[in-house]
């Protein structure tokens, strides 16, 4: 059978990976999607030990469920600002909305 | 499992009058209701929150093993919504002219501050996140929703893309706690801790690594504040006012909770990270704070320098250290509610918020220009003045608990950060007006909040025994 | 001293502030009641400190008058009488706040021909003032140090507001450096309380418990407090706020700046340092004589170069407040009462000096010595309390200074001859630059520049009157100041021969 | 929008794309676990698990590095398709289910539109930011340090036990009710933020210039 | 009036300058007579304390009962006697005589001003600070506590500053007021170090019991040696012995009468006074008594050759008086308190005589350079005789005061002290036979040289008169009170050696080995004034241009005062400089104003961390956790 570290690398993996994402990216929306990945990395880590360790209880799987939930929140709200930077500066590159600095 | 949905009384109060003031926002015109109505409902609410919440005191239950409702619930309860209602009162003139829809605005507001409340009185991992997503959520749209301010959208969209990352890894810390646990539970956590982690102590390292970052973000903490000044910068006004207040008292409130009890066991492996976090902060703050022009920005990072102070209290953890951490919250809060509706108040009036704006204001509004003065000058801990005796209080308790050195660079950063108070009021009152020096007068709302909120500051500063009591029987709870 | 003087005491501090609450309420343009209110207020003080001192029974209690009211207790880490407000007063205290009482009235009388903001000048004062009563009769750390700072709060809104000269630069200055000293004071006090282990800030309970707290840990306090409380004090090298603070301020300020919240300095240095922390102060001492001694012969050399009669009193503060160390270095009985008599003598002297002078600026907006000649035709009363002034300052006999500094020589002669040696020379140096001073300004040519200067308002010279009198009667019959504070410091003060 | 949405042209060079990339990528490793799972090295699932695997990790590089933005969001597709998967093998159906609904349906559409609204269709080529290395290695760092903290420890060995939908419900209704109420006046923030904040500012003056 | 009332001698003028200080513009006449009648009660009562001190030789011994003699209360007491200073009063021979002198000069100058500052705008003001001196004065040489002493020691210092400067408009009056006062300020210094250090071993102020410590040896040797050496100092900045002579030829800018009362009579001889008071002490250490000799034998000639050439007739005096002052520091320093006590005596008569004397030529000239002068005997027929008389006493004619006085000194020099010591003594006493008679002559003598002048000038009117014949008349006899007859008579146990002596009380006989030398130099220096500047003085011009090096060197003083300046400008301020450039640029600028601005420069640096990009915000969350991470890593494993 799997073991449960196999899930646990895949979670670590993906994290890093999206991780990346956030840091490298310059398009907003790039970075809410690297961070979708993180936010799967944790799914995964949860749903891996509910299984696992916690069965009976299996308070991680409801922790996922919300997690997706608000994941998908996050996204819808994200763009909204996005959009509405958008509209001001005609551009959804983080890089480039920074007159807010120093 | 039968849930008392009556211990919940004030949250849902909170909730009921956001659902109505949306309504009545929605049917503006048919019921003919002004935007101050609005205003005026919230704060109805929110009064009935708080004067529901006074009932809870010394109450010990909990809602489904969910929300404790105790000492402490009861003490942040009481704080939050006045906050609110200080915010909503102190800023109803700012939010009409410059916020895109009022109604959504207050609505916000009061959910926030439910979120906000069951961050601090959440029993359970689950709970605790999602009352900070919920509290978060709406400080992101908050942010955004200043009509007509370019910077508004940035500030949000840094806010929120950074938050997301920042709750991403809280969440990934969550997991290692829940992973290594076996449980969300405060109190099941605890006991699990306590039983020794040899099994995974990496994990868990990590794990408490992931959730310092992840909190420190909400609470501003150096390196994870850096979205602090863009946001409060860039946000409206009473927004900002209402960062640096409801969200930070939340957050420390979590913080309190989650370190003294389920992570209490493991207090050798994070006090370390909170103390060069500490100190970070409170020399990255002050020291940055010297540099700023505008007097939003410059709070801000007064404000992170504050959180450096704060955070000492975790590195001394113990019941005295907590309750003069609330002590100096409370304070704290006071204070800088009455510099920031000051500074609505003169905002209103004059649409400025460069400091060099505030020339002499001591001739065209000397009671305002006053307030102000009394603001900075508790803020950076000067006698007869709440921020003198709730810092004295905190770095003592913390010097106490063997900390002298991490109390001493306090007090050096406290130090320098009356230079840069004083350049404020420098402006204030040795220089002559630019431009008309006629002089003008402000609402009677703003003579009211900042009148009292003044006076406060003085009380606080002198006979703070009653704020000391209720902290400290509001901590006892958690080290009992 | 009846314990129910202490209602008295506590008033002492109640009735500034209540000034200072009046005031505001006194609408701005009614000068006249604003005059009133101060003036009888001061007057108030003044008499109360006059009553307290000479009811003061030196062979009585050390404190006397001791009050309390318990404020926050059983709370936190405050255990029973956690913080009180206490008041009560010993020799050294006594002579303390006559001396405030004093300078208060004077100041407040030199006030009253402020044109601009006469008011909120007041107001900010008092508060001043209600600081340093507060800080000498207060026996509860925590207010102790809470009236300390406010002490030095309202300094930098009068300096920047009613100063002169580089009045910006020298308030923040002074602002900075004097906030910036407490920051050790703060970190001692901490270490104080935690080294203790007390749950309460009583300074009585602390005179007990002081002591026990383990060498080590006293050897790193004391220089806390001591360059703490010493830079308000004016100690080299953190003196540099002194000379240029003094010179912006506005001459009321100045008055009370130098005439009493340098002396806030040593007294706290007395209090927390020699009282609290023995054994450090056993250990320290001669970096306490070798810091005077510097102070004094450095304070007295830069003056005899400064061009601006304020800077030159600045510096003579320096170097005057030098003795007062160095006699509290001195350990014995004779050297510390020689301080702190010193530190009245100093007080009256250098106010009266700032009175002169800013009487004398207000009307020629100009201060440099070479500037001057033959003022004594012109001003001749100005020019004789100038002189009493002088002469006090460099010790002569009859004069206050003489008193005092005879004590500090006689008791660093009994520590360390070469100091005291040192010492006296510094007197003479003192004459010199004084004497230049006066050749140049007072004697020689009329210079018909200043032709049309008046002499001294009769608010001034009423205030010099009052401060050249106490100047002569220390001088001349001091036993009731060295009784009570000679007496204080013996029994007062552990392992001090 | 619906009209400016040039999916058509785009799908048939994505979906080549992605054939050329399963082509490439997926037959050898494909081949590699039948010749495992024949040989008996591995049990079907570890098959299952190692396919997932390899696909989330493709999609998840591909959404990290692809340039093309349209490129990247539809292989997030791939990884979250793939995650699901995972959640099957661990047994919980409902969680697949609702991940592959939420994220396949919802999420990816609204980024998809995000995208368009964006003018990505216009540029789609996105060069990445100045601090890549850096990103690079912290990333690296990180994911080794995880790792190396989930792998040292002693997780004994438990097995997955599958959990069915109706404990699912019934532990969700009767524990977790708060949480649910939460999320919901959540997701009405967040709807009804969204709404306000893509909406253009009512009408005024100076909202012209601001958005010009 | 017993001698334990001697307090009360300070204590009238005191009264009296404070009543003038505060209301002399009231007051008719600004109360000229009160201080007058006040110096006159002064003298009344010293005289009754004197007649009681007679009363108290026991077979020629002064055995006063306990406490007959002393008043005390405590002024200061630290710590039951830890530090106790008390005022006591003391009177013995020595303060009688100073008594007799200070009370009864005091009064003829009071009287002689009445005249003399007539019409004086701070006419008043002038009374008050005189009668302030006698104050100070009285007490310096009544009292028996060495703190009271310094005490009036400063306080006469002061009153001298304040007289000197009397005519403060003058800038050299001020410059020289502040010269006199930080000179002797520079004395006063050694004084008080050395009254602490007697403290310091024998635990007390009072004379009597630091005498008594140190006569049973209680002392160390070095100890009391350096002790004495800075009293010394005190004395010598006082009497203005070399090198601290500079500030008395300026003090001449005062009010003449001041210069008699002041720098000729009274405050100068305090350090006289000290020394003879500390001289139980002094003989403990002969090395101290030798420097004293030794200081005051290069003063007296050193003076006296400075006043061969002096051009104004007050700083010839006032060259005289400090070399006079040498020769009664030679005689304690041959440990003779009787001679130097005897000298101070007859000296303070008829050098206050001259001061006076001089004082009513300059009143009636408005002239005081000699060379302006000449032929007033004809004008003045008075002041002409009383200013001879002086001067003949002050040149030790016989038998004139001055003789008996400079005659005493001179046998103590030979027989105590060396050949040397005696010889160099007798060319001091010469050459101030040669300048008195210079003065005398160019003043009296010879043809008028400033004709306006001569015109201008007139006899003075009586009341300044009257104490010029007065202090004539003692200046003729005063010199007899060696003889025990006439101390007898007057009621004393015998002549001034059997009353005002430390050690044995010895009685007075005629030496004439010592006498005819010194008449004979007497006489040959005025035969060589004359000689020189006689008649139209030629073989004077002659001279100067014979040496004018010399001359040069002589009117300048030897240059002394131009190195003090140098040294004062270069040395003092240069060092006063470079310190508050110091203080300016290290202390405050780089420490104060240099620490502020780092810290202001690290808030700049750390300000651009804020870059406004959320990649790099997001950077430094991570990076932040991986530090976290790396360090837990690296704890655990």
């Amino acid at each position: 059978m799997i073991p449960l570290e196999n899930f646990l690398l895949l979670s670590a993996i993906l994290f890093a990976l999206g991780f990346y994402g956030v840091l490298a990216r310059r398009s907003a929306i790039l970075i809410l999607m690297s961070v979708e990945l993180m936010l799967a990395a944790v799914s995964i880590n949860m749903v891996a030990f509910a299984a696992y360790l916690d069965p009976e209880r299996f308070t991680g799987l409801i922790f996922t469920l919300f997690i997706i939930a608000i994941a998908a929140a996050e996204v819808g709200l994200a763009l909204g600002i996005v959009l509405r930077v958008f509209r001001e500066r005609r551009t959804a590159m983080v890089d480039e909305a920074s007159s807010l600095k120093w | 499992m039968d849930l008392d949905y009556s211990l919940l009384i004030p949250e849902i109060i909170l909730g009921l009058t956001a659902v109505g003031v949306t309504l009545a926002d929605a049917f503006r015109r048919e019921l003919k209701v002004t935007p101050t109505a609005l205003a005026g409902l919230a704060v109805l609410g929110a009064l009935g929150a708080l004067i529901a919440s006074l009932f809870y005191i010394d109450e010990s239950k909990n809602f489904g093993g969910l929300i404790a409702i105790d000492n402490f619930t009861a003490f942040f309860r009481i704080l939050l919504t006045g906050v609110l209602i200080v915010v909503i009162i102190g800023s109803y003139e700012f939010v009409e002219r410059h916020i895109r829809n009022v109604g959504e605005f207050y609505s916000l507001l009061l959910l926030s501050t439910v979120g906000g409340i069951f961050m601090t009185s959440a029993q359970e991992l689950l709970t605790a996140y999602l009352s900070i997503e919920l509290l978060s959520f709406s400080l992101y749209v908050a942010v955004s929703l200043a009509k007509s301010d370019i910077r508004s959208g940035e500030a949000g969209l840094k806010y929120v893309l950074l938050g997301g990352v920042a709750s991403a890894m809280l969440l990934y810390g969550l997991s290692l706690i829940y992973g290594t646990a076996g449980s969300t539970t405060y109190s099941e956590i605890a006991s699990s801790f306590s039983g020794g982690i040899e099994d995974f102590e990496l994990a868990v390292l990590i794990g408490l690594a992931l959730i310092v970052g992840g909190l420190g973000f909400k609470a501003s903490a150096v390196p994870f504040h850096m979205w602090t000044p863009d946001a409060y910068e860039g946000a409206p006004l009473p927004v900002t006012a209402y960062l640096s207040a409801t969200s930070k008292a939340a957050t420390f409130g979590l913080l309190l909770r989650v370190f003294s009890g389920p992570l209490l066991p493991l207090i050798d492996d994070w006090r370390w990270m909170l103390a060069t976090m500490s100190v970070a902060t409170m020399v990255v703050g002050n020291l940055v704070a010297l540099q700023q022009t505008n007097i939003k920005r410059l709070l801000a990072y007064s404000s992170i320098g504050q959180v450096g102070f704060m955070l000492m209290a975790f590195v001394a953890l113990s019941s005295d250290a907590s309750s003069a951490l609330l002590l100096h919250l409370a304070g704290y809060l006071i204070t800088n509610l009455a510099v920031f509706s000051a500074i609505i108040a003169f905002h209103n009036r004059t649409g400025h918020e460069e400091i060099a704006q505030f020339r002499g204001l001591a001739e065209t509004q000397p009671y305002l220009a006053l307030v102000i003065t009394v603001g900075l000058f508790s803020l950076s801990g000067m006698p007869l003045l709440a921020g003198f005796a709730t810092k004295f209080i905190l770095f003592q308790s913390v010097a106490s608990e063997g900390y002298l050195w991490l109390a001493a660079v306090a007090v050096i950063m406290s130090t320098v950060s009356l230079y840069y108070y004083l350049q404020v009021i420098r402006q204030m009152y040795l220089y002559e007006p630019t431009g008309d020096a006629s002089r003008w007068r402000l609402s009677p709302a703003g003579y009211g909040v900042t009148g009292i909120l003044s006076a406060a500051i003085v009380v606080v500063g002198v006979y703070f025994g009653p704020v000391f009591e209720a902290a400290d029987r509001a901590t006892r709870v958690l080290f009992s | 001293m009846s314990d129910s003087d202490g209602y008295l005491l506590l008033a002492l501090f109640l009735v500034p502030l209540g000034t200072a609450a009046l005031l505001m309420l006194i609408p701005s343009r009614e000068r006249s009641a604003i005059v009133g209110l101060t003036g009888l207020s001061s007057f108030a003080l003044f008499v109360a400190s006059v009553y307290l001192f000479v009811r003061f029974d030196f062979e009585g209690a050390q404190f006397q008058g001791v009050q309390a009211w318990d404020w926050i207790e059983n709370v936190g880490f405050l255990g029973e009488h956690g913080i009180q407000i206490k008041v009560g007063m010993d020799g050294m205290a006594a002579s303390m706040v006559l001396l405030t009482g004093i300078i208060g009235m004077a100041g407040t009388w030199v006030s009253w021909k402020i044109q601009h903001r006469l008011k909120d000048f007041f107001i900010l004062f008092y508060v001043l003032l209600a600081g340093v009563f507060g800080t000498f009769i207060m026996l509860d750390l925590f207010f102790w140090f809470l009236l300390y700072e406010t002490a030095v709060l309202p300094m930098y809104l009068l300096i920047a507001v009613w100063g002169s000269t580089r009045k910006e630069y020298g308030a923040m200055k002074l602002m900075m450096m004097l906030v910036g000293a407490s920051i050790m004071i703060f970190t001692a006090i901490f270490g104080i309380i935690s080294a203790t282990g007390t749950d309460t800030f009583d300074l009585q309970v602390l005179f007990n418990a002081g002591p026990g707290i383990p060498r080590d840990t006293q050897l790193l306090l004391f220089p806390l407090i001591a360059f703490g409380c010493g830079t308000l004090g004016g100690m080299f090298p953190f003196h540099s706020w002194s000379p240029d603070g003094h010179a912006a301020a506005p001459t009321a300020v100045s008055m009370v700046h130098a005439g009493v919240l340098m002396k806030l300095g040593a007294f706290g240095i007395i209090r927390l340092g020699f009282q609290l922390l023995p054994e450090g102060a056993e250990f320290w001492a001669p970096g306490l004589i070798v810091i005077g001694i510097t102070a004094a012969l450095y304070g007295a050399i830069s003056a005899m170069r400064q061009t601006d009669l304020k800077l030159m009193s600045g510096y003579s503060s320096v170097s005057h407040m030098g003795y007062v160390f160095m006699g509290l270095g001195t350990l014995n009985v004779i050297g510390m009462s020689g301080a702190v008599l010193q530190m009245f003598a100093h007080g009256v002297m250098t106010a009266l000096f700032f009175l002169l002078i800013g009487g004398m600026y207000d009307q020629a907006h100009n201060r440099d010595i070479p500037n001057f000649s033959g003022m004594a035709r012109q001003m001749p009363i100005w020019t004789v309390f100038f002189v009493i002034g002088g002469m006090a300052s460099l010790g002569l006999p009859g004069m206050s200074g003489f008193v005092a500094e005879v004590h500090i020589f006689i008791g660093a002669f009994r520590a360390y001859p070469v100091v005291g040696a040192l010492a006296v020379l510094t007197a003479a140096i003192t004459a010199t630059y004084l004497l230049r001073m006066f050749a140049q300004v007072f004697f020689g040519e009329m210079n018909t520049r200043w032709s049309d200067l008046k002499e001294i308002t009769y608010a001034e010279r009423a205030g010099a009157t009052v401060l050249a009198a106490s100047i002569l009667w220390l001088g001349i019959w001091p036993a009731p100041w060295v009784d009570r504070i000679s007496t204080t410091i013996a029994n007062s003060i552990p392992g001090v021969s | 929008m619906l009209d400016r949405l040039p999916l058509p042209s785009q799908l048939d060079r994505v979906i080549l794309l992605g054939g050329t990339i399963a082509a490439l990528a997926f037959t050898p490793i494909l081949i590699a676990l039948v010749v495992l799972l024949i040989v008996d090295q591995i049990s079907a699932p570890e098959l299952v698990f190692w396919l997932a695997f390899t696909l989330i990790v493709a999609g998840a590089l591909g959404a990290v590095l692809l340039p093309n933005i349209v490129h990247a969001a539809l292989s997030l597709v791939l990884t979250l398709l793939g995650i699901s998967a995972i959640y099957l093998l661990l047994g919980q159906e409902f969680l697949a289910l609702a991940q592959i609904l939420v994220y396949g349906g919802g999420v990816t559409i609204l980024l998809v539109f995000g995208l368009m609204m964006t003018n990505a269709a216009d540029d789609p080529i996105v060069s990445d930011g100045s601090q890549k290395p850096f990103a690079a290695g912290v990333a690296i760092l990180l994911g080794v340090i995880f790792a190396a903290g989930l792998l040292d420890a002693s997780w004994g060995d438990a097995e997955a036990t599958a959990v069915s939908l109706q404990a699912f419900g019934t532990r969700l209704f009767d524990g977790y009710v708060l949480p649910f109420i939460i999320v919901g006046v959540l997701l009405d923030v967040a709807l009804s933020g969204a709404l306000l904040l893509a909406r253009p500012d009512a009408p005024e003056p100076e909202t012209e210039e601001a958005a010009s | 009036m017993g001698m334990e009332q001697v307090w009360l001698l300070p204590a009238i003028p005191a009264g009296v300058f404070v009543v003038l200080a505060l209301f002399n513009r009231v007051i008719p006449r600004r109360g000229d007579f009160i201080a007058v009648l006040g110096m006159a009660t002064v003298v009344v009562l010293a005289l009754l304390a004197v007649i009681d001190f007679q009363g108290s030789f026991v077979d020629g011994v002064f055995s006063p009962a306990l406490g007959e003699n002393t008043y005390s209360f405590t002024w200061i007491d630290i710590g039951n006697g830890t530090l106790l200073i008390k005022f006591a009063t003391l009177f013995d021979g020595i303060t009688a005589v100073m008594v007799i002198v200070v009370s009864f000069v005091a009064l003829m100058v009071f009287v002689f001003s009445i005249g003399y500052m007539h019409g004086e705008e701070r006419y008043g003001w002038y009374f008050a600070v005189l009668s302030l001196f006698a104050a100070a004065m009285l007490l310096l040489v009544t009292t028996n506590s060495l703190i009271f002493l310094y005490f009036a020691w400063e306080g006469v210092g002061l009153t001298s500053y304040l007289l000197i400067g009397f005519y403060w408009e003058r800038q050299s009056a001020a410059e020289a007021a502040k010269k006199a006062f930080i000179t002797t300020r520079i004395g006063d210094v050694g004084l008080l170090i050395g009254i602490i250090l007697l403290w310091r071993a024998s635990g007390t102020f009072n004379i009597q019991e630091i005498i008594e410590f140190a006569e049973e040896g209680g002392f160390g040797e070095t100890y009391l040696t350096v002790t004495m050496l800075f009293l010394f100092a005190g004395a010598a900045g006082k009497s203005a012995q070399f090198p601290l002579h500079v500030w008395l030829p300026d003090a001449m800018e005062g009010p003449t009468p001041v210069s008699a009362l002041i720098h000729a009579a009274t405050m100068v001889v305090a350090g006289v006074y000290l020394v003879a008071r500390m001289m139980p002490v002094y003989d403990e250490v002969l090395i101290a008594r030798d420097v004293v000799l030794y200081i005051g034998l290069f003063t007296a000639i050193f003076a006296a050759s400075m006043g061969l050439v002096a051009n104004d007739i007050k700083r010839v005096l006032a060259y005289s008086t400090v070399s006079q002052l040498g020769f009664m520091f030679v005689a304690l320093g041959v440990g003779s308190v009787t001679a130097a006590m005897f000298h101070l005596l007859t000296h303070a008569f008829f050098k206050s005589l001259l001061f006076l004397g001089s004082g009513s030529v300059i009143h009636a000239t408005e002239r005081q350079e000699v060379e302006y002068l000449g032929g007033l005997r004809r004008k003045m027929p008075i002041t002409t005789l009383t200013f001879t008389i002086g001067g003949l006493a002050l040149a030790g004619i016989i038998p004139l005061a001055g003789f008996w006085s400079k005659d005493e000194i001179l046998l103590e020099a030979r027989e105590e002290g060396s050949m040397f010591v005696y010889v160099v003594l007798a060319t001091a006493a010469m050459l101030t036979a040669i300048y008195t008679t210079r003065v005398i002559l160019l003043t009296f003598f010879g043809k008028p040289r400033d004709q306006h002048a001569f015109d201008h000038a007139h006899e003075s009117p009586p009341l300044m008169l009257l104490p010029l014949v007065t202090l004539a008349s003692l200046a003729l006899i005063a010199g007899f009170v060696a003889f025990d007859g006439v101390g007898e008579a007057l009621g004393f146990a015998g002549g001034i050696g059997q009353v005002v002596v430390t050690h044995a009380p010895h009685e007075f006989e005629f030496h004439p080995d010592v006498a005819w030398p010194a008449t004979i130099t007497a006489l040959l220096g005025v035969g060589i004034g004359v000689a020189y500047w006689g008649g139209s003085a030629v073989r004077a011009v002659r001279a100067r241009e014979w040496a004018p090096e010399l001359h040069a060197l002589l009117a300048n003083r030897y240059y002394m005062d131009d190195l003090y300046q140098a040294i004062i400008d270069r040395v003092f301020l240069g060092l006063a400089s470079v310190v508050s450039r110091f203080d300016k640029s290290v202390v405050n600028e780089s420490g104060v104003d240099g620490g502020a601005q780092t810290i202001n420069w690290f808030g700049f640096r750390l300000k651009f961390l804020q870059t406004g990009r959320i990649p790099n915000y997001a950077l430094g969350m991570a990076l932040g956790v991986l530090v976290f991470a790396v360090i837990a890593a690296s704890s655990v494993s």
